[in-house]
């Protein structure tokens, strides 16, 4: 094959691992630290590019702010579906808490097909044009992308050694015992729930001048985002980010080779890897709630 | 007293048997229909309550039913085969598949398996999809209804029936099961894999026979959709209808694994029928009302209706009350 | 649980008002099921309803549309006094079902609905049901069907009622006009890209073989799962194939067209790129990604007749749309072909009889003007079909220059039915059919194949 | 008294495992709780310090009423609780697990003091503060526990079975540590297994059995009972 692809299809790998690892690390937040499993995940990434292309195609501001709208904007629903949801339902189960997220999402993703859908959403690219490295193009819209994830990801390590951020990783760790360090459960856990919806309201945002934004963009991102924690193992955010960019970078090369049963490849690749290696690739054994 | 109750509970049951019995004789084919996809999909409720004894959740009971389905779809098109070989063919193709595919998830626990049980709900779709042997998207199709000698099951009525005794045998084979050794210890499982595993039960086999026993019945739900449906087509099979399966579980509520399934489909089939609502926003609807549900009768519809009926009429299954709870409070002191 | 309570009853009225809200900030809530509003003329009120069903996903945009404009259609009739059919005035009820995504349960459950439940004996429109499905409540139940379909699946002479009033059999006219077009301007090879769906492993085989008649080398198609978000590795794949065209045949969701020729764009593909089905906002988007000297050539779609459709009547539902859903959405306007199909045979006959409706269609010689340019039925000789069943739909042909798309004509009948014929191989049994019934005539439109060039 | 406990009734299910304890504290008094397993000592605690809710009963603390407070509220009235089997944030290091004890300090130079105060009571802390929670030995893990608990300035210090798995010298260690907190003016409630040491440090001394107190009083006086060192003390 032509090798001067292999650039390419390496990099398309990595921006879509940007991606997954920004919504696997949101997951794996939310459902160590909560135990809560959540499903309207994908339809905040959803609803993130579809915050920042309106904000600025309709309120006309400059692209960095819609990112930090559709963060704020992603984290505040988030927060809402814990107080208004979430919170009444840990006490009767995880699956009735799943469900519930399942609902939330659904809730999410039809409204907005009915208030977007039959409207193309695309926003105009940041840093137009391309970058030439050896005859490689390179379009700097998705070296902004990856930047950005790297951004973020690096934002939420920095975040996670603060004080709020390391009674998080307590509170995951161990409920009563953080309670009895005088850490609020019922805070720690809406600003998980803020935190990890506004990581994937910020990837949203990240892809929107890429990808376009459609109403059914978020769902099977989460069966990928899934997938990404599988292999990384949870708890580790580290670990996710490497898996992230292993399934990215598999998957990329994965369509090149084998078509659109490259995701069929995918998932055996990963059944393989998880039968040798059941903590992932660098992660710890899956949190099991009730077991 | 004792006897007091064994009668009305004898004459409860006699009457909702006639009444089951005599279902599509007193209601139009249209609701007939729709009693049949409740036994479907109650059925799908099963299996899913079935694996959740031992605190595996599946997410890909979907996938497995159409497992079942296209199995039979392709044994009767192409190997011209009866209707009645192909379903323990079904059975077995499902339960080998599964078998192969479970040996990897089942000894890391109960996340992985549903994040597995997901991850699978797609494959297997995406796989029925783009393969061409198996019909790709347009699915595949049986031209010829079930029979057994006259009896040719392409009638509402007749397909009632034959839900009723597909649903009949998965009822029957489950509560058995539940009953018998393995599945007391399969309780045990279901209620602290620690405390069994400690007793010297073999965790992960007994949840390999437990999910490759609801891969079994699955696959058989699969080939009965197959007989009223007479089209497969990869759509039917995605993970929104295992979710949907969870949700008729916890609707009807989760710890009535015998009932709860089948309450949760009645309800769900029947309820959209009398809201008269646009189309379009009906599954915004929905959603909120289960939230409503989830949040204010947390244990299931049964759970609600038990609190306030006789204790005899519903007995309640105290084991699964530990799976989904968190933080278990050490016992001693 | 005081306080709980009023805040999930707080928080369950807020989201039902804001969906509300949501609905009424589009223009107008579209009621399904009711086609109220009849205005009754004094004396001749409607004393009859006429219900006829239409079977659409309400989870796409496609869906949501065509439900806008059948309820239209009901409403324009209802408005002038009720359908006058035979002398009886019909006030007309147009439910929409919800039939999923290629979901055989909800198809069958829509389906039965319709025809069990609610007594409808006419299904016209469909979008996402499963043909197939379909025909198993439709035909026993002698239920009229006239409807999309890709597949082969309802294309059996045993079929009584099942007009596939919308279909690809006839529709590679389109493909070859286009097709021609590149290779005049120089193509010599080709890929189609498309979605692993239904309708591309049906249509792209066909739309291969209009791309050979026409002088193109097609290579193997290229396909992704319907859900790609990410499209820089199908665009990779292309660029490294070298070929001088690519043909998004029926990639009809905006965004992945746009998504997929911006990544082709990034990854440095240069040669010709046939956009599909794109309409002027999609096109500005794109070019707004990628330049506007990036994508010039032909383009097929159905989004605004002005310019190309002349019908005064046509032009007049289209403003009638504008006026009740304020601006034209090009998302269902070529599905609604069918109804004017309907409405032909039930003026012409003046019947509702589901049975001398389908007398009509099976017998019916010339074509009906849609919004989207003229409509035809043709029998399939070389299935065994000699009823006209099968459509050649209509189409409409823009290029695209400096950015704008110019209209230019309609794909003509002609073109699609006789292309098809000689690109899908099928030429004998047509030229033994039209040896009996005589050839077909076609309404007048431009056209560049001829019975010649068979 | 500055931690009252009144007809203290607490249930698992349908199962009761205190059954109306009654048991009081003074300002920097050490009171050790005795018992064999089961008796409710450790359910005590924790109904305590809030992370069991308790079916009847009243707790009073510096004369208010505390039992409807959350746990993290009553960390911020000043009771502190070592947990049984020291449980400490495993993933996280010891430095971590310190300033999750002074959580409540918003202060960060005031929780930087109060740490450097507990280097010196610990010193073999000081040197193994960036290190993994995980990869402490027993004995240190529990200092780190003590430390962490210390972090918050408590009044009352619930400590649950500080001495178990541990080295007799750690043991020893543990005694020491808890006789220096106590010289700090911190109550102390020490629920131990081993009651020869933990009559020797306290004060006073209460005795359960299947959830309710059966002898209280003195620990002099109690190490003397014939019924209890039969019982408790081996001899």
């Amino acid at each position: 094959m032509d090798l001067s692809l292999f650039p390419q299809i390496l990099l398309n790998g990595l921006m879509i691992g940007g991606i997954y690892a920004l919504i696997a690390s949101g997951f794996t937040l939310i459902l160590g630290v909560i135990q809560v499993f959540n499903f309207a995940q994908g339809q905040f990434y959803m609803l993130g590019a579809f915050i920042a292309i309106a904000v600025v195609t309709n309120l006309g501001l400059p692209y960095p702010v819609a990112i930090i709208v559709a963060l704020l904007a992603t984290a505040i629903l988030g927060a809402l579906l814990y107080f208004a949801v979430i919170q009444w339902t840990t006490r009767s189960g995880f699956f009735n808490t799943m469900l519930v997220t399942v609902a939330f999402g659904t809730i999410v993703a039809q409204t907005a097909m009915l208030s977007f859908g039959s409207r193309e959403a695309v926003l105009p690219p940041v840093v137009p044009g391309t970058l030439s490295l050896g005859g490689v193009t390179i379009p700097n819209g998705k070296l902004v992308v990856i930047a950005g994830a790297v951004v973020v990801m690096a934002a939420l390590h920095f975040f996670m050694k603060t004080r709020i951020g390391v009674s998080m990783l307590a509170a995951s760790e161990n409920r009563d015992v953080a309670s009895l360090q005088g850490i609020n459960p019922k805070r720690v856990f809406w600003i998980t729930m803020a935190v990890g919806c506004g990581l994937c309201g910020v990837a949203g945002a990240l892809v929107a001048p890429v990808l376009a934004a459609s109403g059914t963009m978020g769902s099977t991102i989460f069966i990928k985002a899934l997938l990404v924690v599988l292999v990384g193992g949870t708890g580790s955010m580290s670990g996710a980010l490497l898996a992230a960019f292993v399934v990215g970078i598999a998957e990329s090369f994965a369509f090149h080779f084998v078509g659109h049963l490259g995701l069929l490849v995918i998932f055996v690749l990963v059944a393989i890897l998880i039968f040798f290696r059941p903590g992932g690739l660098l992660g710890k054994p899956l949190p099991v709630p009730g077991e | 007293m004792k006897t007091g109750t064994d009668i009305t509970k004898k004459l409860v049951f006699a009457v909702a048997v006639a009444v089951v019995l005599a279902l599509p004789w007193m209601t139009g084919p249209y609701t007939t229909q729709l009693f049949i996809l409740t036994m479907t999909y109650g059925m799908l409720g099963l299996s899913f309550a079935f694996t959740i004894r031992v605190g595996l959740p599946r997410f890909d009971s979907a996938a497995w039913w159409g497992v079942g389905a296209y199995t039979t779809a392709i044994l009767m098109t192409k190997a011209d085969m009866s209707f009645w070989l192909t379903l323990p063919i079904a059975g077995i193709v499902s339960m080998a598949v599964g078998f192969l595919i479970y040996r990897i998830a089942i000894p890391r626990g109960m996340m992985v398996f549903l994040m597995f049980g997901m991850v699978i709900a797609l494959a297997i779709q995406q796989l029925f999809g783009s393969v061409e042997f198996f019909g790709g998207w347009g699915g595949t199709e049986v031209i010829e209804a079930p029979a057994i000698g006259g009896l040719v099951f392409d009638g509402k009525r007749e397909l009632y029936y034959l839900g009723l005794g597909f649903l009949g045998f998965n009822l029957i084979c489950y509560y058995a099961l539940m009953r018998s050794r393995i599945g007391r210890s399969w309780n045990a499982i279901g209620q602290s894999v620690k405390l069994a595993s400690s007793v010297g039960i073999n965790v992960v086999r007994y949840r390999m026979a437990n999910v490759l026993i609801s891969n079994f019945f699955l696959a058989l739900t699969g080939s009965f959709y197959m007989a009223f449906s007479l089209v497969a087509v990869p759509a039917t099979f995605g993970l929104d209808k295992s979710l949907n399966v969870i949700m008729y579980v916890i609707i009807g509520g989760i710890a009535y694994s015998l009932l709860g399934p089948l309450v949760g489909a009645l309800i769900l089939a029947f309820v959209p029928e009398y809201m008269r609502v646009a189309a379009e926003y009906e599954s915004i609807i929905t959603a909120v009302v289960i939230i409503l549900v989830v949040i204010f009768l947390p244990e299931g519809v049964l759970g609600w209706v038990s609190g306030r009926a006789r204790p005899w009429l519903l007995r309640r299954r105290p084991w699964v009350r530990s799976v989904g709870s968190k933080n278990k409070e050490p016992e001693s002191g | 649980m005081k306080k709980r309570y009023w805040i999930v009853m707080a928080l369950a009225l807020a989201l039902v008002l804001g969906v509300l809200g949501v609905a009424c900030g589009k223009d107008e809530p579209t009621t399904s099921t009711d086609a109220g509003g009849a205005v009754t003329t004094a004396g001749a009120g409607p004393t009859e309803t006429l219900k006829i069903g239409a079977m659409v996903s309400l989870s796409t945009p496609q869906g949501l549309e065509m439900q806008k404009w059948l309820t239209m259609f009901a409403k324009i009739k209802n408005e002038a006094g009720g359908w006058d059919i035979g002398g009886t005035k019909y006030k007309l009820d147009y439910i929409i079902y919800d039939s999923g995504i290629s979901d055989t349960t909800q198809t069958r459950s829509a389906y039965e609905k319709a025809v069990l439940q609610d007594g409808v004996k006419h299904i016209v429109c469909t979008w996402t049901d499963v043909p197939a499905v379909a025909v198993t409540v439709t035909e026993p139940n002698e239920v009229l069907w006239m409807g999309l379909d890709f597949s082969p699946d309802t294309l059996k002479p045993e079929f009584n009622y099942t007009i596939r009033a919308q279909c690809l059999s006839f529709a590679l006219g389109a493909a070859y006009n286009m097709q021609k077009y590149y290779v005049d301007k120089g193509a010599k090879t080709s890929v189609i890209c498309d979605t692993d769906t239904l309708q591309s492993q049906v249509g792209n085989a066909n739309w291969a073989k209009s791309g050979e008649l026409a002088g193109l080398k097609e290579l193997e198609p290229i396909t992704f799962p319907n859900d790609t978000a990410d499209f820089a590795p199908v665009a990779t794949k292309i660029k490294s194939l070298d070929v001088d065209l690519v043909e998004f045949a029926y990639v009809n969701n905006p965004d992945q067209l746009v998504n997929l020729i911006r990544a082709l764009y990034d990854v440095g593909y240069d040669k010709f790129i046939y956009p599909g089905l794109i309409d002027p906002e999609m096109l500005a988007n794109i070019i707004s990604q990628v330049g506007e000297e990036y994508v010039e050539g032909w383009s097929g779609m159905y989004y605004d007749p002005r310019g190309i459709q002349t019908d005064p009547e046509m032009l007049a539902l289209v403003d009638r749309y504008e006026q009740e859903y304020g601006e034209l959405s090009q998302e269902g306007i070529y599905w609604i072909g069918p109804w004017f199909l309907f409405e032909e045979a039930v003026n012409a006959t003046q019947s509702i009889d589901v049975d001398v409706l389908t007398e009509y269609l099976k017998s019916m010689d010339h074509g009906v003007n849609t919004i989207c340019g003229y409509t035809q039925l043709f029998a399939r000789p070389d299935v065994g079909i000699m009823g006209t069943v099968d459509s050649a739909p209509g189409h409409y042909m823009y290029e695209i220059l400096d950015g704008q798309m110019v209209a230019k004509r309609t794909v003509s009948v002609k073109d699609q039915y006789l292309v098809s014929i000689k690109a899908l191989g099928v030429v004998e049994p047509f030229q033994k059919y039209w040896e009996e019934n005589g050839r077909p005539t076609f309404p007048e439109e431009e056209s560049l194949f001829d019975f010649s060039d068979l | 008294m500055l931690l009252e406990i009144k007809d203290l009734w607490v249930h698992y299910g349908s199962a009761e495992a205190v059954r109306g304890v009654c048991l009081g504290v003074g300002e920097g008094e050490i009171v050790t709780l005795l018992g064999a397993n089961g008796a409710g000592k450790t359910t005590t605690l924790r109904t305590i310090s809030g992370l069991k809710k308790a079916t009847s009963g009243e707790i009073w603390y510096k004369g208010e009423r505390i039992d409807g407070l959350p746990a993290h509220e009553r960390v911020k009235q000043g009771i502190a609780h070592v947990p049984e089997g020291r449980q400490l944030f495993y993933t996280l290091t010891v430095l971590q697990n310190l300033q999750m004890g002074g959580y409540l300090w918003k202060n960060r130079s005031e929780s930087k003091k109060r740490l450097e105060e507990l280097c010196e009571h610990f010193p073999n802390l000081k040197e193994r503060l960036h290190h993994q929670a995980s990869d402490m030995s027993g004995g240190e893990q529990q200092m780190v526990a003590v430390a962490r608990a210390l972090m918050a300035r408590p009044k009352v210090l619930l400590m649950d079975e500080p001495s178990l798995g541990l080295s007799p010298i750690m043991v020893q260690e543990v005694a020491r540590i808890v006789e220096q907190i106590h010289q700090s003016g911190v109550a102390v409630v020490l629920v131990e297994q081993n009651a020869r040491m933990a009559l020797k440090l306290a004060q006073r001394a209460y005795v359960l059995e299947v959830g309710a107190v059966t002898v209280s009083g003195e620990a002099a006086a109690i190490s003397k009972d014939d019924t209890v060192t039969r019982a408790y003390l081996g001899y």
